[in-house]
């Protein structure tokens, strides 16, 4: 067992910890504390995987700016509390069954991955900035652009969205 | 934001950077206070005192001028009469009693005004304090001043008949102060 | 080549300029824009003229960018200046020019002033796309651009349902005509497989090379290319559009209505004149189609008492000339009754908007009690004697309608000499028909002089009418002199023109001069005029309005045509969409519609049950689908 | 009142007033329904108690506002925190025993407040104060009303972040209370004037004291200017905030800088001279906008009148008594008592029982660094006024706050409140 | 780390835990974070691929990812807060005016 | 075990050298914003009191430790650690000298994202704070902080995207070392002065320091999200804005001020360290004289001087930058 899988093995378990704690919090503060934990995880995971581009943009993005607006928002709507009691008790079921559903296609993701042997992997190639950059200017120059239209066309949405008619 | 008013305004900022940073070659205002004091005034209206005269006689003669002239009413005398036997102060009356509550007192020198024989002076440079009520009222021992050096503290046994009237003259009148 | 774009971008930016700032800018400075434009790109056209003189044939032919670009369907933005658009490019630019100096003056406290100028600008703009295409597609979008301007000028006055009308009534009318000209222009492509001029007509190429197998299809398509011409041009049967066109500002009536977007359908027959060559037959339905309108709105106008009216079936006659000419295959001769009628047709619709300007002059400016009736001022009824009062305006209407009477040293004398030459070598019953016209024209004219011009002031509004300003009195001389000497321009001892066209329409047979006809058709004329005069001295018999019976009403009323259009297609129309409505609407598609809608409701009452609104219900199923549907992956992996 | 934690529940029944658990409540819940929106009973906007212990409310001004995120929809001003009884006070004092308690109605210009007070004594029973007794107080109220501005332009300037600000002018405040301790031997409540006159004549340190803030002055108004005048987000901050308009101003019953900041050209100095303050030359700044920087700018333009006045008073300066020789009104010179009985008596008369005054009411208004501070007396002849009643500049002003607020932001209401320049010690009184 | 097989099966257990999460819990705000996080898993995936095919794209895939779910979460929270103004409630359902 | 002794060891002594630093920062910013002020600043606790700081945390330590009722406890505590740590964290990618001891990960090719990833993150701590008080000052802070925070970083990290043109590296070692050539001339200060201005401005408003300092506004919010804290919490909160005034310090100075070079730094290694730590040192004083000078803007002025005035500047400049570097100006290859 080399180190890197030590340290890959502590990390996975936090994300799992804390995505379990996400699914199971109560109050939405925590959850989204939960979350940001998982994501940070994930990022070292990423490192691990030799992405440390894509580490640093995934806590950049989602730490950074995603989950700050989820935290933004729940402290702006005073929404972290509002978890009322069952009001639907034709729904009992749900949750239960929505768990079973959940084990059930867990296993069959065990399944899959475990069914099929995966290759030894290629040879670690230079994932820094450039390459990603030079990838993102030639091949993918135009899901690039659209991708900024997307963000764009979401920023004009949020804004009409939120926007209080007077 | 026009991009040239952005700068227009830019340019009004250096000048409080300048004048804050002129401050540096000033000399600090601050006054280190209990080692260093800064010069009060000669009317500096500080804590009472009862003055005596030179003989060690107490001018106070119980009149109770003060505490009626006391706009926070924090002055209480009570006047006894003096003896020949027990004498503290030339005249008839003495205060047995003076209390000043120092937590009433608004230090306006009212007391000072109305005294007819300048035996109150609020000159004492230092400033009452205390952690307890009753501690603040300031009795008459803590606010009259000591005797003369060689001179002999109230009450005095004096010669009969030397104090029936007021025989000192009246004291001189501070206005320079 | 971006010359080649400047005489189309200078108005088009002219227009968006007004028509984004106008109302800010003033009259002054608005009108003045768009007359400016209008002479800049005059100014390019010149240059063009030059250019395109200095090469013996060709042109400048240019695809600026690809334009519709599908699968064998190339159509470029593509502009073409040789010597007939150069030489079209001159009357549409300069005459144009001229009208917008005149409309400044005209439309003088108009309260939409700069909407109109912007409309005459796009109009120009278009014109010359129309004719500066190369390639049929540009010269539609050129024609249905025209076409557009030409509604929105004719409603410009919208608050009169008159107006409107006569803006639906000639959109309409056109859209039919270009129903025909796009199935022509589809067949053409289906044939040809392109809609470049240099493609289909061979220009200047490889010369025109059509199977066989296509000769048929040319028929058809030069049939149908007619039926667009009849449109745009007011023909027969299509016709009835342009004298109504005359409510708009009369300005554009001079420009659009008489000048240049009317001639627009022989431009496109003398462009595609290579077809109808091929397709005689066709050609002949052209020059009989052209010669019937040119004796029926001739005969209109002997009895029309509206200065405007007269000379707008003054203006369809003259064009069913110049369509018998193109049919004739007298190319030449077409096109040099278009550029001399325009010239004085615009003279004339000038003058007469100077006379109702002038007429205009009391009711606006010294009407003294508001009880008094108003007169229309365009009834030549009302009129009498201005030739006193506005001697300018009379004395230019004059010239622009001796010319329309094909009095001798006028520009008009020699294009329709040339045009009845023709037809008396190739065809005698267009040469009858135009003949009969020719005689009518000189006669309703001496008419309309007369009414207008002579005798006494018939109401107070001509006693007191008023010689219109420089700015447009201007215009009209300078049309005058153009309509005087027009006739140079291919005068029998030069054919100037004839040499000019020559690269374009190939050698024709030169249209010698006939003498004989010349003296027989000067008589002919100047009797009719003098019948015409004398008949109409003193204002006639006309000059007071009674009930019009028999002949005369029936040329009054423009041998029915309108009512007769009226009935065989309006009312019949209305009967079958008022009978669609009820009927095939309500019971057949609407029932299927509603019929489907019910079962739709009947299926999804049933199934509302399983939309209980939550979300995690919906995705719980959702998740039970991937979940089966991975086993069953899995399963048939196996 | 506690913060009323919204949604606060309406309730419906019998309970009408917010009782039980909310026993720090203590308006009704009808009350709090008329003075905020609807919208902040069901939660929508946030309720918010500002004070009466926040740095920026300049003492223990409470507010309730009611804010939309941060914009302020209603702002409703709760003011007795600091209620000192000074008026029902003065009602149980002989005329010249409530002098010293002027000084603590508007506790940072005393020497304004004696000398409205002292003032309307005089007009009461008609005494004429000695001309260099005027001039004097003329010196001593235009410090008092740079002393009033320092304190407020170095607030004011903190409120909205500008630290230095505040420092620079608590220094120089300080030279303006050295002669206070000067001539009155405190510096604070410096109780120096008296009816008919001053306490005593100035020391003869007394001039050079103040030719030398004549000189340092100028300097250090320039010195703040710099630092605020041009500056951008001092400008920001302050250029089309809080507006109010003239006759709004007037409505409102603001006087003093914060009214001629709408334009208003009322000073009582030039309305209704006193103290020979017609004998000096001076202008009284205006403003045009009415919005805080307007009212900035008109404070700190009276920095030069103010030592104008000063220096012309000191200038002309007479010599001569500075207190009335009338024995019923001011008590005799000390030395006298022990030569003159009718001294002694008029001594003892005096500070026991005081004067007695014609019956009547006055009205007399001074020109503080505030606005418009007037004292109303009425009498019935007996030596204790049956009504005083302070007309502090403060209150009035502070009447303007709700309107000049409503819809600004958060941040702008500090500025706002401090641009109207109140003393919580004026205002309740 | 030279294996990938348990990187996949993380971000298979993510994804579960995701799911489970968005079919049963009823604050939409956690609803919208278990949307989140299934992306992130999958995005785990994806570099973990990346790493085994030894080229950019599929890192490039987590970009363009991370790019929508921005906008998404841009979008959804702006709807979040639209309804909360009307409803006072994020609890999914309550949502149900759409029902059949 | 070397190479995890060689990290410990070097963690162990930025650590000790940032704690020292971030204490006597505090008592260097009151002194001379006092001097500033015309007055003399803590004297008393030791010699020119030197010993402040350690009379500070003395006296914080020892404070009694206070939850408001209805905070969220957990949270509560959680908070001033979650500023603190992205706050220590900035440190890493900081090349302080030339010596590899001195350079921690300055090497990383991301080094600049990490700077952007752990300003992100640096927020949270903040808003939960002035969330889990329960107290509407604090969560109006909270929120500002939030507001203000987002709103700034996009200009942040623009200004920064326009270093990484200029040296065509987001490693930080590789900034500092393309600021060599040209004397003081190559620092980028003056080859990108406009990214160094919007780089000051917005890691000022990143700290949340005067004059945006609206988060803690005590004029406004009384304390903003801190309202509710005392003792050791409120002193970690102190600490994460004062060692994160001396990390942007750095970043700045390794971004914008050529980094530890300076004559003969690259010969002789204490140098280069010293020189860093004068650079830093200046740019805190600027800090505090800024401080001393200028009012606070207003919440919504300073979003609209964020997006509207400060983005689109960053923006252009970035356009303008890379169109130099393209047209290879002298000083932009």
């Amino acid at each position: 067992m080399s180190a890197e899988f030590l340290v890959f093995l502590v990390v996975a378990l936090i994300s799992v910890a804390s995505a379990l704690g996400l699914l199971l919090s109560k109050n939405a503060i925590y959850a989204a504390m939960f979350l940001i934990l998982n994501m940070v995880s994930l990022a070292v995971i990423y490192l691990l995987l030799n992405a440390p581009f894509i580490a640093a943009v995934q806590v950049a993005v989602y730490a950074g700016a995603i989950m700050v607006l989820f935290v933004f928002v729940i402290m702006l709507l005073g929404a972290e509390k509002l978890n009322a009691p069952e009001t639907r008790p034709g729904l009992k079921w749900q949750q239960p069954l929505a768990l079973a559903l959940g084990v059930a296609l867990a296993f069959q993701a065990l399944y899959v991955v475990f069914a099929r042997g995966i290759t030894a992997p290629a040879n670690v190639i230079e994932a820094g900035p450039l390459a990603i950059g030079r990838l993102l200017f030639t091949t993918y120059l135009f899901p690039f652009e659209v991708a900024s239209i997307l963000l764009l066309a979401a920023m004009v949405g949020a804004v009409v969205l939120t926007k209080k008619d007077n | 934001m026009g991009l040239k008013n952005f700068f227009e305004q830019a340019s009004k900022l250096p000048v409080g950077f300048a004048t804050v940073l002129r401050e540096l070659g000033k000399k600090p205002v601050t006054v280190q206070y209990p080692e260093e004091t800064r010069p009060m005034s000669a009317r500096f209206r500080g804590r009472h005192e009862l003055k005596r005269y030179e003989n060690g006689l107490e001018k106070c003669i119980g009149c109770a001028l003060c505490a009626a002239a006391c706009p926070a009413d924090a002055i209480y005398v009570e006047a006894a009469e003096n003896t020949n036997e027990v004498r503290y102060s030339p005249g008839e009356r003495y205060s047995k009693t003076y209390e000043i509550n120092m937590m009433r007192c608004i230090f306006c020198g009212y007391c000072e005004d109305a005294c007819p024989t300048n035996a109150i002076v609020l000159e004492a440079r230092e400033f009452p304090s205390g952690y307890t009520r009753e501690g603040m009222i300031y009795t008459k021992e803590m606010l009259i001043e000591s005797p003369p050096i060689n001179i002999a503290a109230t009450p005095q046994r004096t010669e009969p008949g030397a104090y029936d009237r007021p025989i000192l003259p009246f004291p001189p009148i501070d206005t320079s102060k | 080549m971006a010359i080649l774009l400047l005489p189309i971008l200078i108005p088009l930016i002219a227009a968006a300029i007004n028509a984004v700032f106008g109302p800010k800018l003033g009259e002054r400075t608005s009108g003045w824009l768009a007359t400016l434009a209008c002479m800049a790109s005059f100014a390019c056209s010149v240059v063009l003229f030059a250019q395109v003189a200095g090469q013996s044939e060709g042109g400048m032919n240019t695809n600026l960018f690809p334009w519709v670009w599908v699968e064998n369907l190339h159509v470029s933005f593509g502009l073409l200046v040789d010597r007939l658009s150069a030489a079209l490019m001159l009357i549409i630019t300069g005459v144009g020019a001229l009208i917008h100096l005149y409309s400044i003056g005209y439309m003088h406290g108009d309260s939409r002033f700069s909407r109109y100028f912007v409309y005459l600008n796009l109009f120009v703009a278009f014109m010359l796309v129309l004719v500066m295409g190369n390639n049929y597609l540009m010269m539609f979008v050129g024609w249905e651009g025209v076409g557009l301007c030409s509604y929105l000028l004719i409603g410009f006055w919208y608050e009169k349902a008159k107006n409107t009308d006569a803006a639906r009534k000639a959109f309409v009318l056109n859209r039919i005509g270009d129903v025909g000209f796009i199935v022509g222009l589809l067949l053409m492509f289906s044939v040809f497989q392109s809609l470049n001029f240099s493609d289909v007509l061979g220009v200047g190429e490889t010369g025109f090379k059509i199977g066989a197998a296509q000769l048929p299809f040319v028929g058809l398509i030069t049939l149908l290319l007619l039926v667009g011409a009849t449109g745009k041009s007011a023909q027969i049967p299509l016709l009835v559009w342009l004298p109504d066109a005359m409510s708009g500002p009369t300005p554009a009536s001079a420009l659009i209505h008489a000048a240049t977007m009317v001639t627009a359908g022989i431009y496109m027959i003398v462009r595609s004149h290579v077809l109808f060559d091929a397709a005689p037959s066709s050609a002949n339905v052209v020059a009989l189609v052209g010669a019937c309108t040119a004796l029926l709105a001739g005969s209109i106008a002997l009895r029309q008492y509206d200065i405007k009216k007269v000379l707008a079936y003054s203006t369809v006659s003259q064009l069913g000339f110049m369509v018998a000419a193109a049919g004739l295959g007298a190319y030449t001769a077409s096109i040099f009754h278009l550029m001399t009628h325009a010239f004085f047709k615009a003279l004339l619709f000038l003058a007469a908007g100077s006379v109702i300007h002038g007429m205009e002059h009391y009711a606006h400016n010294m009407a003294a009690s508001h009880d008094e009736k108003h007169i229309d001022p365009q009834d030549m009824r009302n009129m009498g004697g201005l030739a006193r009062k506005m001697p300018l305006t009379a004395l230019t209407f004059l010239a622009g309608a001796l010319s329309l009477a094909g009095l001798p040293p006028f520009s008009g004398f020699w294009s329709k000499d040339e045009i009845i030459l023709a037809a008396l070598e190739r065809n005698p019953v267009v040469f009858a028909l135009l003949a009969v016209t020719a005689v009518i024209t000189a006669f309703y004219t001496g008419r309309q002089l007369m009414l207008v011009f002579w005798g006494t002031a018939r109401t107070r509004d001509a006693r007191n009418a008023q010689e219109s300003g420089p700015l447009m009195t201007l215009p009209l001389l300078l049309l005058a002199i153009l309509a005087l000497f027009g006739g140079l321009l291919n005068f029998p001892g030069g054919l100037w023109l004839e040499h000019w066209l020559e690269p374009v329409l190939g050698a024709e047979p030169a249209a010698g001069f006939n003498v004989a006809i010349a003296i027989l058709f000067s008589t002919l004329t100047i009797v009719a005029l003098l019948v015409a005069f004398g008949l109409y001295r003193y204002g006639g018999r006309e000059t007071q309005v009674k009930a019009q019976t028999g002949l005369k009403g029936a040329l009054n009323r423009g041998w029915y045509l309108d009512d007769i259009y009226r009935a065989i297609f309006v009312i019949p129309f209305y009967a079958l969409a008022s009978f669609l409505a009820r009927v095939f609407d309500l019971g057949g598609i609407d029932g299927v519609v509603n019929g489907i809608g019910r079962l739709v409701n009947t299926v999804a009452l049933g199934a509302r049950r399983y939309q209980s609104g939550f979300v995690r219900m919906y995705g719980l199923v959702m998740l039970f689908g991937v979940v089966a549907m991975l086993t069953w992956f899995m399963l048939s992996a196996r | 009142m506690a913060i009323v934690q919204a949604p606060i529940p309406i309730y419906e029944d019998e309970r009408n007033t917010v009782t039980a658990q909310d026993a720090q409540l203590d308006i009704t819940f009808d009350q709090l329904k008329k003075l905020v929106s609807p919208r902040a009973l069901t939660g929508e906007t946030m309720l918010l108690n500002m004070g009466p212990q926040h740095p920026s409310t300049h003492g223990v001004l409470r507010l309730l506002l009611e804010l939309d995120g941060e914009t302020v929809i209603n702002c409703v001003p709760d003011i007795g925190y600091l209620h000192t009884g000074i008026e029902k006070t003065a009602e149980g004092k002989p005329y010249m025993k409530s002098i010293p308690l002027t000084d603590r109605t508007d506790y940072l210009a005393p020497m304004s407040n004696n000398l409205a007070y002292c003032g309307a004594v005089e007009k009461l029973v008609g005494v004429d104060v000695p001309i260099r007794a005027q001039y004097l107080r003329v010196i001593l109220a235009e410090l008092t009303r740079m002393n009033s501005h320092l304190v407020w332009l170095g607030t004011h300037a903190l409120d909205i972040g500008a630290m230095s600000v505040f420092l620079y002018c608590m220094r120089e405040r300080e030279m303006i209370l050295d002669v206070y301790e000067n001539v009155s031997g405190a510096r604070m409540m410096s109780s120096y004037f008296r009816i008919g006159g001053l306490w005593r004549d100035v020391p003869s340190s007394f001039e050079p004291q103040v030719r030398k803030i004549l000189e340092v002055f100028p300097k250090r108004v320039l010195e703040y200017e710099k630092l605020l005048k041009e500056n951008p987000i001092w400008r920001e901050r302050t250029v089309g905030i809080g507006k109010i308009d003239a006759v709004r101003a007037l409505e409102f019953g603001m006087t003093g800088p914060s009214l001629r900041g709408s334009g208003v050209n009322y000073d009582v100095r030039k309305a209704a001279p006193y103290s020979s303050y017609d004998h000096f030359n001076f202008e009284v700044p205006l403003g045009t906008n009415g919005d805080v920087y307007d009212r900035y700018r008109c404070r700190l333009d009276e920095f030069p009148q103010s030592l104008k006045i000063i220096e012309q008073a000191l200038n002309k300066l007479p010599a001569g008594p500075v207190i009335t020789d009338d024995r019923k009104i001011a008590p005799p010179p000390k030395h006298e008592i022990a030569t003159s009985m009718e001294s002694l008596i008029h001594h003892f008369k005096l500070w026991t029982e005081g004067f007695r005054t014609p019956e009547g009411e006055v009205y007399f208004a001074v020109e503080s660094g505030k606005g418009e501070y007037g004292v109303f007396l009425s009498s019935n002849g007996t030596p204790t006024p049956r009504r005083v009643h302070f007309r502090t500049p403060s209150f009035s002003n502070l009447q303007a706050l709700a309107y000049m607020s409503k819809g600004c932001m958060l941040a702008d209401l500090v500025a706002i409140i401090g641009s109207i320049d109140i003393v919580l010690g004026d205002v309740d009184r | 780390m030279t294996d990938i097989q348990p990187v996949i099966l993380l971000s298979a257990l993510l994804f579960t835990i995701g799911v489970v999460g968005v079919i049963s819990r009823r604050n939409a705000l956690i609803i919208f974070m278990c949307v989140e996080l299934m992306l992130n898993s999958s995005n785990l995936a994806l570099v973990a691929f990346a790493r085994q095919w030894g080229n950019l794209d599929g890192q490039l895939f987590v970009f363009f990812v991370m790019a929508v779910a921005a906008a998404e979460v841009a979008v959804g929270l702006a709807l979040m807060v639209a309804i909360f103004r009307t409803k006072h409630s994020t609890n999914v359902d309550e949502l149900s005016q759409l029902k059949g | 075990m070397s190479l995890l002794l060689d990290v410990v060891l070097k963690v162990v002594v930025v650590l000790f050298a940032v704690l020292t630093g971030f204490a006597y920062l505090t008592l260097l910013e009151r002194k001379f914003i006092s001097r500033l002020q015309a007055r003399i600043g803590p004297n008393r606790a030791g010699p020119a009191g030197l010993l402040q700081p350690l009379a500070e945390a003395l006296k914080l330590i020892l404070k009694e430790s206070f939850v408001p009722s209805r905070a969220d406890k957990f949270m509560f505590f959680l908070a001033p650690i979650l500023s603190v740590i992205p706050a220590l964290m900035l440190f890493a990618v900081i090349p302080f000298g030339n010596n590899d001891v001195l350079q921690l990960a300055s090497h990383v090719p991301v080094g600049v994202l990490l700077v952007a990833s752990i300003i992100g993150t640096a927020v949270y701590g903040i808003a939960i704070a002035g969330w889990s008080s329960n107290n509407k000052y604090a969560s109006l802070g909270g929120l500002r902080a939030a507001a203000q925070v987002i709103s700034y970083e996009l200009a942040f990290g623009l200004a920064m995207i326009a270093v990484v043109l200029m040296s065509s590296s987001a490693s930080l070692a590789d900034i500092v070392t393309a600021q060599f050539g040209g004397g003081i001339l190559g620092w980028f200060i003056f080859r990108q002065p406009l990214a160094a201005s919007i780089f000051a401005i917005t890691a000022m408003a990143e700290l949340a320091r005067a004059p945006f300092d609206l988060v803690e506004a005590e004029q406004e919010l009384t304390a903003g999200y801190m309202t509710e804290y005392g003792g050791m919490k409120f002193a970690l909160f102190y600490m994460s804005e004062y060692i994160k005034m001396i990390a942007l310090s750095g970043l700045f100075v390794t971004f914008f001020l050529g980094g530890w070079n300076g004559p003969f730094a690259q010969e002789f290694w204490p140098l280069s360290l010293l020189y860093f730590f004068i650079k830093v040192l200046a740019c805190l004083l600027v800090m505090v004289w800024v401080r001393a000078t200028l009012p606070r803007l207003r919440y919504d002025k300073l979003m609209a001087f964020g997006w509207k005035g400060l983005l689109p500047l960053a923006l252009a400049n970035v356009v303008v930058t890379a169109a130099l570097i393209v047209s290879g100006l002298p000083g932009y290859k």
